[in-house]
Order: C-alpha cells, then structure tokens, then sequence
C-alpha cells in the first residue's frame, strides 16, 4: 500500500517539477523565473528526501535556495530590465533545437529502458545517511574535499576580480 | 685529416654570419668586404680538400661520423666523394662570385649578406650530408634563406615569386620527407645512415612508393618538365646574387639528390623507371628550349636555357652509362659555371640600362664592348660550342646515352639546334646590332666586375680544353655508382 | 516502491528541459538559471543511483554534494562575467555577444 | 718535326692572344704580329711539305680525356692530305692579312680583325692536323665560331650581324648530322681517333648512314644544295675575310673533312653516290643562280658555291686526288678573283656591277689579275682551273657517271659564261654611273697580292696536269691509281666549253651584238633565277616562322596550362578555406547546438560499439 503512496507522492513532485522548469524557461518575467526556479529547486529537495538523502536534500535547500538563488536575483537586478525581455530566438531556431533536444532524450530513455540495473533488493533498511557521509568525507573523499575548498576559494576571489568595476587600469 | 674539415667548412660561414652582425648596420662597405673576406677563407679551407682527396679510393672520404640522435639511429654523418667533392667546390667558388657580385645591394645590406653566408652553410651541408635527416635539414635550411633573398631584395613582383617558390620546393621536400621515414620504418635496419642503405639497398614492396617521393622531391628541386613553373619567376625576381645560387648550386642539389639518393639506395627501382625519366628529360630539353626561344625578357631567357640544360643533365643521369654519367656530373659544374656567369652578366647589364627587356638593349658591344664580349663569349659556352667546357659535357652525355635510349639522344642532338638558335638571337638583338637612342653611356666593367667574372672564364676554358684532371676526380665514384646499378 | 527508471526518465526530461533554456534563451542570466536545472536532474539522478544501486555507500549523494559546491562556485563565476559584459556591452543580449563573427 | 707541327698551329694562337690584350693599342700596327706568325706558319708547312714528300709522317698525341676504357687522344697528324692543306691555309691567309692591310685601313676595330683572323687560322690548321673526330669537331666548330665573329664584323649594321646570325644557325644545323654521325660511330665503333676507326671494317649499310650524316656536316659548312643560303649573305663581311673563310679554306673544309673520312665513304657506294648527287646538284643550281646576280660578290659566292659542287662530285665519283687537286687550284683563283673584286668594291665603293664600268682602263693590274682568275675558273685551256675541273671531269667518265658527267659540262659552260659576264660589264665598256668615273689603281700592299695569286693561278694547275705526270695526285694517293694516260677528248671537249661560254659572254655583253632583253625579265626561268629558286623563302615560311609560332605556343602553354594548375591549387584552397568560414557564425547558441548534435552522435556510436542497441 505504501508503495502507491510514494508513487502519488513522486509523481505528484515530479509534475510540479517539470512546469516549474518549463515555466523558468518559457516565463517572460526574469523575475517569476527566478522564482520558478526556487520552487524547482525545492522539489528536487523534495526528491531527495523521498529517496531518503536527507543530508543532500537540506543541503540543496540551504546551498541552492538560499545562496544561488539569491545570487541570481542580485544578478537580475544589476544588469537588465526585468520584464518583457526578448526571451526566445526565430522560430527556425526554437524548431530545430525542440527536435534536437527531444532527440536526445528519447534517445537516453530509450536507453535507459534497454539497459537493466542491477537492483539491491530495496529490502535493505536505509541507515541513517548523515552519519555514513560524514565518515566518508573524512575518509575516502578527503582529497576531493580539500580541493574543493580550494576550488570555491578561488571561484570567490575570482569573481570579485572580474566583477571589480574601479581599480582596473 | 684528422681534424674535422668538412664540419669546419660547412659551419664557417654560421661563424662569419654571426661575426657580421658585430658590424654596425651602416658601414656598408666593412660588411661587403668582411663578407668577401669570409667567403674567401671558406675558399681557401676548401683548397686542402682537392689535394688531400685520394682519387682512386671507393669510400667516403674526409668521413666524420659522431651519433647525434642514437635512440632513432640518427647519426651526424658527413663525408664527401668523386661526385659530391666538385659540386662542395663549386659551391665555395659561386659563393665569392656572389658576394662580388652583390656589391649593388643597397639596402639592408648585412640582413643580405648574413642570408648568403646562411644559405652557403645550407648548400654545402647538402653535397656533405650522408645521413638523410641530416640531408633533409640541410635541404630544407636552403629554402628560408633563400625565401627571404628574392623576397626583400627581389624584383617587381617578388611576393608572389619567393612564395611560389617557397611552397612549391617545401611540398617537394614534404614529399622527399615521406619517403625517408618510409624507407626508415620498412627498411628493417632502423638507420637514417645513407652509407648503410647504399650497402643494403632497399627493395621492399613499398620501393616503388618511396621512389616516387624522392622522384617528385627531387624533380621540383632540379626543376624537370612539369614541376619548372616556378624557376622563371623566382630566377627572375631574384636579385643577381640570388639568381647566381639558384641556378648554379640549388639545381645541382637536385640533380645529386637523383645520383646520391636515387640510384645508390633504390637501384632496382631508378631501372625501372630510367625510361620515363628520360622522357621527362627531353621533354626538359625541347620544351624549355622552344619556350626560351619565344622570351623577350634576356633574364627569363637565360632561366629557360638553364632548363633546358639540366634536361641534358637528366638525360645523363637516366643512361646511366659509364660515359654519360660522368658527362652528366661534369655537366653539372659546367652548368654552374656557365649560367651563374650569364646570370652574373645579365646582373651587370641590368644594373646599367635597368632593363632586361632584349627589344630595349642593343649595341651593347659599342655602348660596354668588354662586357659584350664576355656575354658573347658566355652564350657560346652556354649552347655548347666546342673549346669550352659545355661542350664536353654535353658530348658526353650525348655519346653515353646513344647506347642506352638511341631516339632520345637525336632528340637531344636537335635540342642543341634550338639552344643555339635563341642565344645565338639574343646575342645578335640584344649585343651586336645598333644601339638605341635613348640608351644612355654607361661605364665598362670595373675591376671588381672583372675579378668577380674572370675566375669563372679561366674554369670554363680550362674544362673545355683539358677535362681529364677534372674527370679522374668523377669517374671512379662513377664506378661505384655504377656498380649499385649492375652489381 | 518506484522503479529507478522512472526516476532516471524524470531527470533526463528535466535535462532537455534545461537544455533547451540554454539554447533558446537569449537572456545570459536566464540561460545561467537553464544551467541550474540541468545540474540538479543530474544530481536527482545521482542521488537515485545511490539509492537503488548503492545504498549502503552513498557514494551518489557525494556525489551530489560536490556537484552542488561546484555549481555554486560556476554561478558566482558566471554572474562576474555576465556583470563585466553587461558594463561593456550595456546588454547581455546574446545576439550581440557575436564578436567570434567571421 | 712534331715539335714544327705543334708551333706552326700555336704561332697564330700566340698572336691572337697578343692581340686580344694589345690589339686595340697597336692598332695598324697589330697586322705586323698576326702576318709574321702566318708567314712562319708557312715556311714550317712548307718544310713539313717537304718532309711527307720524302716519305715522313708525323703524330702526336696524348690522352684528352679517359672515362673507362673509352678515351679520346688529341693530337696531331701530319700526312700528305694535311701537307697540302697546310700550305693552302697559311699561304692564301698570309697573302689575304697583307691585302687586308690596305683594304681596313682606318677600321678602328682593326687589332680585333687581325686577332680574329689568326685565331682562324689556327683553328683551321688545328682542322686539318686533328687526329681525333672530336678534336677535328672542336676546331670545326671554332672556325664557324670565328666565321661568325668576321661576317658580323661590322655588328652596328643589321644586315650583317643578320647573315652573321644566319651563317651559324645554318652551319649549326649542319653540325647537329655530324655530331649524330660521330655517336653512331662512337657506338659502333668504341673509338674515335681516326686510324683505328678506318682500320676497322663497317657493314656497308651503317658505313654509308655515319658517313651520310658526317656529310651533313659538310653540307652546312661548305654549302651544299640545301644549305647553301648562308653563304652569299655572309658576304655581308669584309672581302678579306670572305676571300680567306668563304673561298679558299673553311668552305674547303667540309670537301677535306670527306676526303680524310673516305675510307668511311669507300665502304659504302650509295653514301659515295649520295655525295655525287649533292655535288652535282649544288654546282648546276648554283651556276644558274649566278647568271643572274647582279653583285659582284655574290656572284663569286655563288661561284665558290658551285665549284665546291664540283669537289664535292669529284670526291663522290671515287676521283678522289681529282676532287682534293681542284680545291688546291680553287683556293688560288678563287681568293684572287675575290681579292680583285674587293680592290674593285675599295675604288668603287659599291658592288653592284651595274655601277661598275670601263675600270679596264684605269685600273691596270686588277683588270689583268681579275681576268686571269677568270680565266682559271672558267677553265679556259693550259690554266690551272681548267687541269683540275677537267680531272673532275675525266673521273666522273671514266667511272660511268654519264649523267653527272654531261650535268658537270653544262655547269662549265655557265661558269665561263656568268664569270665572264661579270668581267665585260666591269672592265670593258663606258663607265656607268657616277662612282666608276674618278677611280685609281689600289696601293701596293693591295695589288702586290694580287699578282702573287695571279701567277699562282696560271702555274698551281700544271702541278696536276699530265704534262708533269699527274705528280699532285700521285703525291697525294701514294703513288697508284694517279697514271691514268690523259683522255684527249674530255679535255678538248671541256676546252671547248670554256671557250664557247666565254664566247657567248663576249657576244652578250662585250659587243652589245645579242639584244639586251634575249630573257625578258617576267620569263619564268628568269624569275626563278633571280629569286635564287625560292630556297630562302621557303626557309623562312616553312622553318623559321614555325619555330616561333611553337615557340609561342609553348611559352603560352607554359604560362596558361602549367603555371595555370599551379595557380589553381593555390586558388581552389583559399576558395575552400573561405567555404569553411562561414561556420563561424558569432551565433553563440548556434555552437551549442553542434556541440549537441556531437554529443549524440557519439552517444549513438558509442552504444553501437559497445553493442547495447
């Protein structure tokens, strides 16, 4: 029974996910797209959550809603006009890369349908996840970890760099 | 020998090259005569070569040979022999020529100099090469200096001919390229050593293939029929310096590569196709000599003939008899002596009457009787009249090859007709007859001119009237040569 | 219990979603937003992975976590270079960032 | 003796070189130098004359060149044939620098003249003493080379660096049979050096194509019927040097170059005939050609023309010594009746002989000295031309060339005409014009030799006769073969037609009897005559005109369809590369897509690869 449950609930998450999508790339308001995009955010947080990855799932709430959106906003502002902006190109355009694209997803769906994943019995109780991530950041993933904090050091220095405005010669 | 006299004589000129740069760019006359200065002691180390070269001997003589690149087999291998030995000294001696020659150069004079002392290294690496990526680096170091000659200091449109000639020679050697790493892969010894190659001789599947690469190479080089086009626009926009090296040394590069490369490591190959390289090779002969016939300019001329007679060269080559090989390299220092003289000749009427065009000239031999009479004198041993050193050149090869293609050689015979006829026209038209009126006075030839001509018309008379020292130097390599063919 | 595939479709039709914001798009910023969404299917997809194929080593939701990091990291780069072109070009309208013009 | 040999050829050299660095220095002087080492030249050959008459012969020779077991000796070789020869030279050479002396007085150019003509001779003496076919080819070519140089001695006029131009090319083409000759021969042969070459036996049919094509060779230089054009526009040089080359020795080279090779041409019978045929043909056309010119020099060009035909059917008839004795008598008369025409052109200074008139009268000697080689060469009876044409003559009967033999006395009869001709309207009659009226006798140094050749021509004959016993051609052929007993009816019969031509020439032109226009001047023959049988015409549309238009056409060919492929490529790769520019299009989404459609692409491949399709 529960099993229906879930299927409602992700079937439920997975449409109010592809019209926030679809509306972030068709809206003509950068504004409401910006804030489809949060919602679209929050549903895969969503997602993440019915597939039992808490940690990730509140780390997307926090790191993506919270920073990148608000960034995004902070970009809006700063550089156009916020509404009725020329949004899309010629239709000879938009035609050619619907079918491109659909292409391409067929293709992947296609695949994905062929190939057979080899199931773990989904039997096996979830344990708690948060604990497990932690050991392995400390212990498999040390390296990447350290690098990424290097990375995003060097992201956050540089975007200041380039988006200085005076100073420059 | 035992001090490495070949590395010092190809290398000097690197030396004299970067000495000149010490002199500041104005002194233009410190930089000509330092230049002739330099080309002189190249001259001069060249002389011990003559004497200390034993004739008889089979093997690479003066041979230096030091691993450069062992991983790959490279080796820094040189050595000269019968066929290389005359064309190193013709290269020494055309040198100097040039530099006398080049004393018109006004501007940008030590970039001009230190190019020819480049280009001098380049050329005499080639006839001492005996590795072929060695070979190849000293082929392919002739074309940049040389780019830049006719290109700077060139005629009217010398973009388009220093291009042209550039990029028609670099596919050439491209190609030439090819075959060498071919031969190099499947040739199973794994050595870039030319020595060791002529030992084995090469006769894979792929012989026919690596024949057509250095074929193709090596008749852009020479030029032969089809591939000429760009010798008339680059022997003509060159300057007289340039011209003088292309026509009297670059050409024999080729014309060696075809003896060297050719027959000694891919014998059973040149065999079999001899014949077609003797069809070439008149084809060279007539068809450059017609189209000679229809020039009015007296420069563009002078390059057709020099076609034309490297056609007799080839022809040579293709025999491969004993008597028309040895005409055929005899013929090749003739050739250089003969039309770097005309090119030079041509230099110092243009420098006067600042037109090449034959219909302008006229009276020559009123206006500047002693240069005239040089011109004369220098067409006569340009179509080969008996006495002077074209003549024995061109009789040889044409007894030689009788036996091995009879209606080629008749063909050939008529060649000379058709030689004769347009020097015999440009010399009447252009010297004899009266001077046109709008042809101002103009002074004779001065000491330096006569000094940088006078070497060339004592060689030229000597070979014509007594070759035989001349050709105990040639006829043993010949043998040898020869021997690949049979043996 | 939802069969993986579902989950890997859902992503792979978000992706072209994504996708076709970045193309048609003519909006820098919207196509910075096009981007965002095409990251995250990727990570639903990772993180599904890691339910159903490796649930007890949750290397997907590492996974996931890095690529987050890195998208916060190309959204502030990105936002830098879009405000530089902005003050150059008074417009980051696409049409007009066409300086590669032969 | 060799020592003489190697000086009498080096003498000249010596002093063409002499004059080649002071010559314009010495000016008038530089005759003095390049005369001396003539006459020198000539007492030796007269000394080697005498030395082969008692019996010696003389060689020397060292290696020129050695490739393989193919080496070629130089040398030189004195036998009876190079004796005779040597004198010719260097006594008709000697006689014409002291001619020419008077003659180029005041040339600014004379040390050059000088300097040429000893550098002339030299090469003909080296012609004649070679031992090699090749040294005999070298100096062959250096005196067309100096022939060449002294036509167009007086290069500022166009007409003469023209034939100049004309005579080379001509001879050259000429050449090019005689080098293909000597490869056959090298090839079949091995060697080239004389003696062993005619110590060896040839199949007669390739005996007669090698000596067929070294005949060529001397069809061009002492021009024979189809290169026979050059020769009367080389009178465009200075008469000396057409008295020296273009009478007596370099167009007697080719008839010497036959008579050395004839072991060559013995072995064959159909070259033997070939060359009778040329020599008959060159010495009627010839003949013809000269009734109507109207030059005094070109006359006897066209008259040396004709009697090298002779030598040349004496030599192919077999009368070998005959052909050889004619050229020695040939010399003579014929470098006198230049020498006389030139002292004549000097005082006049025209050559048209219809400007020419009455100079009997004022000019004594040269009258006297020109009728007499007129004489000669008509063969008129006991002078010298008459013994050796009639030797000619009695060969050709007596070997059964009737056909050539009656050609040969038809030739006759129009020799004495024309040349007789010639001397009526000069020296007879009133002088026409203004340039014959105030004329004098030429200097000493002029006339002196005139009459040195005025004797030789009169005595050089008997030397052949019978009267002295045939003693040139028995000297010349070793002995046998020489004492054929006199045939009195071929001499009378030629006797007779000298004196009918001269006859008919006296009643043309001396007295005026036989109307003027006997030919009208549209008459067909006429036409022909004086048109010279269209022979340069014809040349010229069909030879020379050809080559240019070939010439043309291959140098266009060259510029359109070589240099055009070359170009081409050169422009079909920039046209490519513009093609692929237009990619580029600054579309930023565009490359997105590409990248896209990439991206699956790879995707599909791939999965085919790895078979998961």
């Amino acid at each position: 029974m529960d099993v229906s449950i879930s299927l409602v609930i992700f079937l439920a998450l997975a449409a109010m996910a592809i019209i926030s999508s679809l509306m972030v790339v068709v809206g003509r308001n950068l504004f409401n797209a910006a804030m489809f995009l949060g919602a679209y955010l929050l549903v895969i947080a969503g997602f993440y959550f019915l597939l039992s990855a808490e940690l990730v799932g509140i780390m997307q709430v926090f790191v993506y809603v919270g920073g990148v959106v608000v960034v995004l906003l902070f970009g809006i502002m700063l550089t156009s006009q916020m509404i009725n902006v020329r949004l899309v190109s010629a239709l000879q355009q938009r035609v050619l890369t619907l079918v491109v694209v659909a292409a391409l997803v067929g293709l992947l769906v296609s695949i994905f349908s062929k190939t057979s994943f080899y199931y773990i019995s989904s039997a096996e109780a979830p344990r708690d996840s948060i604990s497990l991530i932690g050991k392995l950041f400390m212990t498999d993933y040390v390296l990447p970890f350290e690098v990424i904090s290097v990375l995003l050091l060097a992201a956050l220095i540089g975007a200041v760099i380039i988006a200085r405005e005076e100073g420059r010669q | 020998m035992d001090y490495p006299i070949i590395t010092m004589i190809v290398f000097w000129p690197l030396v004299g090259a970067l000495l000149l740069q010490l002199i500041p760019r104005d002194k233009v006359n410190i930089i000509r005569w330092s230049t002739l200065l330099i080309t002189l002691i190249g001259l001069a180390m060249g002389l011990p070569l003559l004497s200390g070269f034993k004739v008889g001997q089979t093997a690479m003589q003066f041979a230096e040979k030091a691993p450069w690149i062992p991983g790959i087999g490279i080796s820094y291998h040189v050595g000269l022999d019968g066929i290389s030995l005359p064309l190193f000294m013709l290269g020494l001696l055309l040198v100097v020529v040039t530099v006398l020659a080049s004393w018109s150069i006004k501007e940008r004079v030590r970039e001009y100099f230190s190019l020819l002392l480049f280009l001098e290294v380049g050329m005499l690496g080639v006839f001492a090469a005996l590795d072929f990526v060695l070979f190849y680096i000293f082929w392919e170091l002739v074309l940049i200096p040389m780019y830049f000659i006719i290109g700077i200091w060139g005629g009217r449109n010398r973009s388009y001919a220093a291009v042209k000639f550039f990029i028609y020679t670099l596919a050439g050697s491209a190609l030439m390229l090819v075959g060498i790493l071919a031969i190099y892969f499947t040739s199973g010894l794994y050595t870039f050593d030319i020595v060791k190659l002529m030992e084995v001789g090469y006769n894979h599947q792929l012989a026919t293939f690596v024949f057509l690469t250095f074929f193709i190479g090596f008749a852009v080089k020479v030029p032969m029929w089809p591939v000429h086009t760009w010798l008339p626009d680059a022997y003509v926009q060159a300057p007289t310096g340039g011209s003088i090296i292309m026509a009297g040394i670059l050409s024999k590069m080729g014309t060696y590569a075809f003896i060297r490369v050719i027959i000694q490591v891919l014998p059973g190959e040149f065999t079999r196709f001899a014949p077609y390289i003797a069809v070439l090779a008149v084809i060279s002969i007539v068809y450059a000599a017609l189209t000679a016939i229809a020039q009015s300019d007296l420069k563009k001329l002078v390059a057709y003939s020099s076609v034309s007679h490297l056609g007799y060269i080839m022809l040579g080559i293709a025999a491969f008899t004993q008597v028309s090989l040895n005409g055929a390299v005899l013929q090749m220092v003739n050739h250089g002596l003969i039309t770097g003289m005309l090119f030079l000749l041509v230099g110092y009427i243009y420098e006067r009457t600042q037109t090449n065009e034959i219909s302008e000239l006229g009276g020559l031999s009123v206006k500047i009787p002693i240069l005239g009479g040089m011109f004369v004198f220098a067409a006569l041993a340009s179509l080969g009249l008996p006495g002077l050193s074209g003549f024995v050149g061109e009789i040889l090869i044409l007894l030689g090859s009788y036996s091995t293609y009879g209606l080629y050689t008749i063909i050939a015979v008529f060649g000379l007709a058709l030689t004769a006829f347009y020097l015999i026209r440009a010399n009447q038209y252009a010297i004899f007859g009266v001077p046109p009126a709008t042809m101002g006075e103009f002074r004779d030839v001065n000491g330096r001119e006569f000094i940088s001509i006078l070497p060339l018309i004592l060689l030229i008379v000597a070979v014509g009237v007594y070759p035989k020292p001349f050709l105990q130097y040639i006829d043993p390599a010949v043998n040898i040569v020869l021997q690949m063919i049979r043996g | 219990m939802i069969p993986l595939s579902y989950y890997l479709t859902l992503s792979a039709i978000l992706f072209g979603i994504g996708l076709i914001g970045v193309l048609l798009r003519k909006n820098a910023i919207a196509i910075l937003f096009s981007v965002e969404i095409m990251l995250n299917s990727a990570n639903l997809n990772l993180v599904a992975f890691s339910k159903y194929i490796t649930p007890s080593q949750a290397s997907g939701q590492m996974f996931a976590l890095f690529v987050m990091a890195i998208a916060a990291a190309e959204v502030a780069v990105g936002l830098a270079i879009i405000l530089m072109i902005y003050r150059n070009m008074q417009s980051i309208d696409l049409d007009k960032l066409n300086i590669f013009k032969w | 003796m060799n020592y003489y040999l190697a000086l009498i050829v080096l003498l000249p050299v010596l002093s063409f070189i002499t004059l080649l660095i002071f010559g314009k220095r010495m000016g008038e002087k530089s005759s003095y130098v390049s005369i001396a080492a003539v006459l020198a030249g000539f007492a030796l050959s007269i000394k080697a004359l005498l030395y082969v008459m008692d019996g010696g012969h003389a060689k020397i020779a060292f290696t020129w060149l050695s490739i393989g077991n193919f080496d070629v000796t130089f040398g030189l070789l004195l036998d009876e044939l190079t004796a005779v020869m040597l004198v010719v030279v260097t006594l008709v050479s000697a006689l014409v620098q002291i001619f020419s002396i008077g003659y180029m007085h005041g040339d600014k150019r004379i040390g050059w003249f000088f300097a040429s003509l000893s550098m002339f001779t030299a090469s003909m003496l080296l012609l004649v003493l070679s031992p090699n076919f090749i040294q005999m080819y070298i100096a062959w070519e250096g005196v067309g080379l100096f022939s060449y140089l002294l036509i167009g001695f007086w290069f500022e006029k166009k007409s003469a660096s023209d034939a100049a131009k004309k005579a080379f090319l001509v001879t050259r083409v000429g050449d090019l049979g005689f080098v293909i000759g000597l490869i056959l021969l090298y090839v079949t042969a091995g060697t080239l050096d004389m003696d062993k070459v005619f110590a060896m036996q040839f199949a007669p049919v390739v005996a007669g194509t090698i000596s067929i094509l070294i005949f060529f060779g001397a069809i061009g230089k002492s021009a024979q019927f189809p290169l026979h054009v050059w020769l009367p526009d080389a009178m465009e040089g200075p008469t000396p040097v057409s008295a020296l080359i273009h009478a007596a020795t370099m167009v007697a080279a080719g008839v010497f170059l036959v008579a050395r090779a004839y072991p060559l041409f013995e072995q064959s019978p159909a070259a033997m005939q070939f060359v009778a045929v040329i020599g008959t043909i060159t010495a009627f056309m010839a003949a013809t050609i000269a009734l109507t010119i109207t030059d005094i020099k070109r006359v006897l060009a066209y008259s040396t023309v004709s009697q090298l035909g002779y030598m040349m059917m004496g030599l192919g008839v077999g009368a070998y010594a005959a052909g050889m004795f004619h050229l020695f008598t040939h010399a003579f008369f014929k470098a006198l009746l230049f020498l006389s025409a030139g002292s004549v052109i000097h005082a006049v200074h025209s050559q048209e002989i219809f400007d020419m008139g009455g100079l009997g009268r004022k000019m004594k000697i040269t009258a006297i000295t020109f009728t007499i080689g007129g004489l000669a060469l008509a063969g008129f009876p006991f002078l010298s031309g008459f013994w050796s044409k009639d030797e000619i003559l009695l060969g050709a009967y007596q070997s059964g060339h009737m056909a050539i033999f009656w050609i040969g006395l038809l030739t006759a009869l129009l020799t004495a005409f024309y040349i007789f001709r010639v001397v009526f309207i000069v020296f007879l009659g009133k002088p026409r014009g203004h340039h014959s009226e105030h004329v004098q006798e030429s200097p000493a140094v002029m006339s002196v030799p005139l009459i040195i050749f005025g004797a030789l021509a009169l005595s050089a004959g008997l030397i052949g006769s019978p009267l002295t016993g045939n003693a040139f051609q028995s000297f010349l052929t070793g002995g046998h073969g020489a004492e054929h007993h006199p045939d009195y009816m071929v001499m009378g019969l030629s006797g007779a037609v000298a004196l009918l031509g001269i006859f008919a020439a006296w009643l043309r032109y001396g007295t005026r009897l036989l109307p003027a226009n006997i030919i009208s001047k549209d008459n067909l023959i006429y036409k022909l005559l004086v048109n010279k049988y269209y022979v340069d015409e014809f040349y010229y549309k069909y030879l020379v005109k050809p080559t240019h238009a070939i010439a043309q056409f291959a140098y266009t060919f060259d510029q359109r369809v070589i240099d055009g492929i070359v170009n081409g490529v050169a422009w079909i790769t920039v046209r490519f590369g513009i093609g692929l520019k237009r990619i580029q299009t600054g579309y930023v989404q565009g490359y997105a897509l590409y990248m896209l459609v990439g991206l699956i692409i790879l995707i599909i491949w791939s999965c085919r690869v790895l078979g998961l399709q």
